[in-house]
């Protein structure tokens, strides 16, 4: 159990002390991993947990420390496979200046200002004090959230004019049932899936017109492979959900699709 | 506030805050789930028959409808309230709009797949104001017992939204960044306590 | 019923149906077309005073917000209601609290702005979020290569966080609770308060 009590020495509390390497061999379950790393918001949330972790002085921050901490965690997260957003590594790269110009002789009436930590010192307190901010606001009571608004009906005679609805208002609504965390996470929408499922929509209206459809009718060449694709996608999530059959009698027969009735499946 | 501990005067407060606010009129059925303790329906009928007489002479009255009780304007006070802003077109609960949204996104879907995913009843009336409306309409039926009707979204939908296919609706793909799915509170701020499991914790998870 | 003929009280009756019925928070201006005859804002500041008060220990309240006067159910009353409705909008994630927060506090500001204050991408999704919601908007842009827009809160974010002005948002964290040594801290630039005069002037130039 060495990694044990290596794990539980104190990193980089001292300046100049060395800091501990995470052991090459040690396994971090990637999924552990990759929570924790997605707490942070990026490189400044990263550090200034760091910062308020070990109880550093945001005003004289041990930059060799605290590099060599932060340059560890983004080690991590490489050999972890994760991918990296580039702020991570441009922050290294700063860290690693300041750091160097750290050892640089300074005039002698230092001030802040010619202190090389003083812009990063600027940032990190500027973005905590809106991390906190961002906190409170969110306890805000809001409209919706945490009270409700009156709303008595008054029947106005506007000249039957029918409630407005537009795409955001559609989006709003998806994030509200997302919240409500009704819908599985996994479960994510893209363009391409909305294509097939508009399609599956088109097939089945046009079996309700006929009971059943030729394969290749449901297929226009004319409208780009694109099109063709989508439509084949469309037929299999169909089958795939049990609303169409698909059936061929020999071999290189025409294939029909019908809708998939009560009666055939008994029957079968 | 103890729901357990209402008294009279209280239930009357509570019913008339539920009426003033909801888009929808309610049911004594709906009402009785506003308390905790089992109120019998005789005495809601009563304080609400209390409640109605309390708004005599106001320009609002509770009024007793098919589907149960709701406020509304008394007619003598219309022709104020038109005065304001006339131009204002309606707004569909949002009921009416998650139920839109689900049949736009997720089609075809039989009733029981949006209750589903809202989690709530999805009432008749809901399903008739968008078939009316003519945006959605019933493309099949799933071969389950019941036979329950698909819903898809018409082309009418996609003209009246100015869209030429589904494709332009927003993508939904990553939507789930910008909420708290979790449905927990944000992480707490740094400054109060460590946002994040320190990592020794995780070394100490792992290598057990 | 003759508007040129209203007694004190029916001002009130008409101002109280108006208000209970709209659905967005209604200035005084707003409310002096409902009469035909002239009011003074004094006098419909005093019958708005009155009808607050009368609506003292229910379970609604008269409130005043950015763009003018509303009911809203008071937070105590909310528990009840949340058991007929479970439809909320959604909670956000940190990435759009924080957006929101600098967009608040910092406003008017630049994507490039506030991807530097938080330090990474600012997505298009996320500010569109805020915008769909109607919480901030483009109130000009800066005179840089670009031209990129400058975005701020809008009213209606204060009415839903039922506040009257930017004034009354919570206010930042003192920087000398944020740094161990007090006396060395330096001033950010722009650290005091939110700058409210020259957002009104963008405004101004944009509706121009």
């Amino acid at each position: 159990m060495v990694s044990e009590t290596a794990a539980a020495a104190p990193v980089a509390r001292v300046y100049g002390e060395p800091v501990h390497e995470i052991p090459h061999d040690l396994y971090i379950p990637p999924d552990a991993l990759e929570i924790f790393l997605e707490q942070f918001e990026g490189p400044l949330d990263l550090l200034l947990y760091l910062i308020r972790k070990e109880n550093i002085n945001v005003l004289d921050i041990p930059m060799a420390a605290l590099t060599v901490q932060y340059l560890e965690y983004v080690e991590i997260m490489r050999a972890g496979a994760l991918e990296l957003a580039a702020e991570y590594l441009l922050m290294a790269a700063l860290l690693i200046e300041i750091k160097s110009r750290m050892l640089l002789p300074r005039p002698a009436v230092a001030g802040l200002e010619e202190d090389p930590r003083a812009e990063l010192v600027r940032r990190l307190l500027e973005y905590e004090r809106m991390k906190l901010a961002a906190h409170r606001l969110n306890e805000v009571p809001q409209a919706g959230r945490d009270f409700s608004l009156v709303c008595v009906l008054f029947e106005r005679d506007i000249g039957g004019q029918m409630p407005e609805v537009g795409t955001d208002d559609l989006r709003m609504a998806w994030m509200t049932l997302l919240t409500r965390a009704a819908v599985n996470r996994h479960h994510r929408i893209t363009r391409e899936e909305l294509s097939v499922r508009e399609h599956m929509s088109r097939i089945l209206r046009r079996l309700q017109e006929a009971r059943y459809v030729e394969f290749k009718e449901l297929f226009d060449p004319g409208k780009g492979i694109a099109i063709l694709v989508v439509t084949f996608l469309a037929l299999l999530e169909l089958a795939r959900e049990g609303l169409v059959q698909l059936t061929q009698q020999p071999a290189y027969a025409p294939i029909y699709v019908k809708l998939k009735t009560s009666h055939l499946t008994t029957v079968q | 506030m103890n729901a357990s501990t209402l008294d009279p005067r209280q239930v009357k407060t509570v019913l008339e805050a539920a009426l003033l606010t909801s888009q929808e009129p309610l049911a004594v059925a709906d009402l009785k789930k506003l308390f905790d303790e089992e109120l019998s329906s005789d005495t809601l009928r009563r304080v609400l028959e209390e409640l109605r007489s309390d708004w005599n002479g106001r320009g609002v009255e509770l009024v007793q409808v098919a589907s149960g009780w709701r406020f509304r304007v008394r007619p003598e006070y219309q022709a104020f309230l038109e005065r304001l802003n006339p131009q204002k077109p309606p707004r569909y609960s949002r009921a009416v709009l998650e139920t839109l949204a689900i049949i736009a996104y997720r089609q075809p879907v039989t009733r029981g797949d949006i209750e589903e995913i809202r989690g709530v009843t999805v009432s008749t009336n809901l399903i008739r104001t968008l078939e009316a409306r003519g945006w959605i309409d019933i493309v099949g039926h799933r071969e389950v017992p019941g036979r329950p009707a698909l819903y898809a979204t018409t082309k009418a939908f996609l003209d009246d939204l100015n869209l030429r296919s589904l494709d332009e609706l927003p993508p939904l793909d990553d939507l789930g960044s910008l909420v708290d799915t979790a449905g927990l509170a944000p992480i707490p701020p740094g400054a109060e306590e460590p946002v994040a499991a320190p990592l020794e914790e995780l070394r100490r998870a792992a290598a057990a």
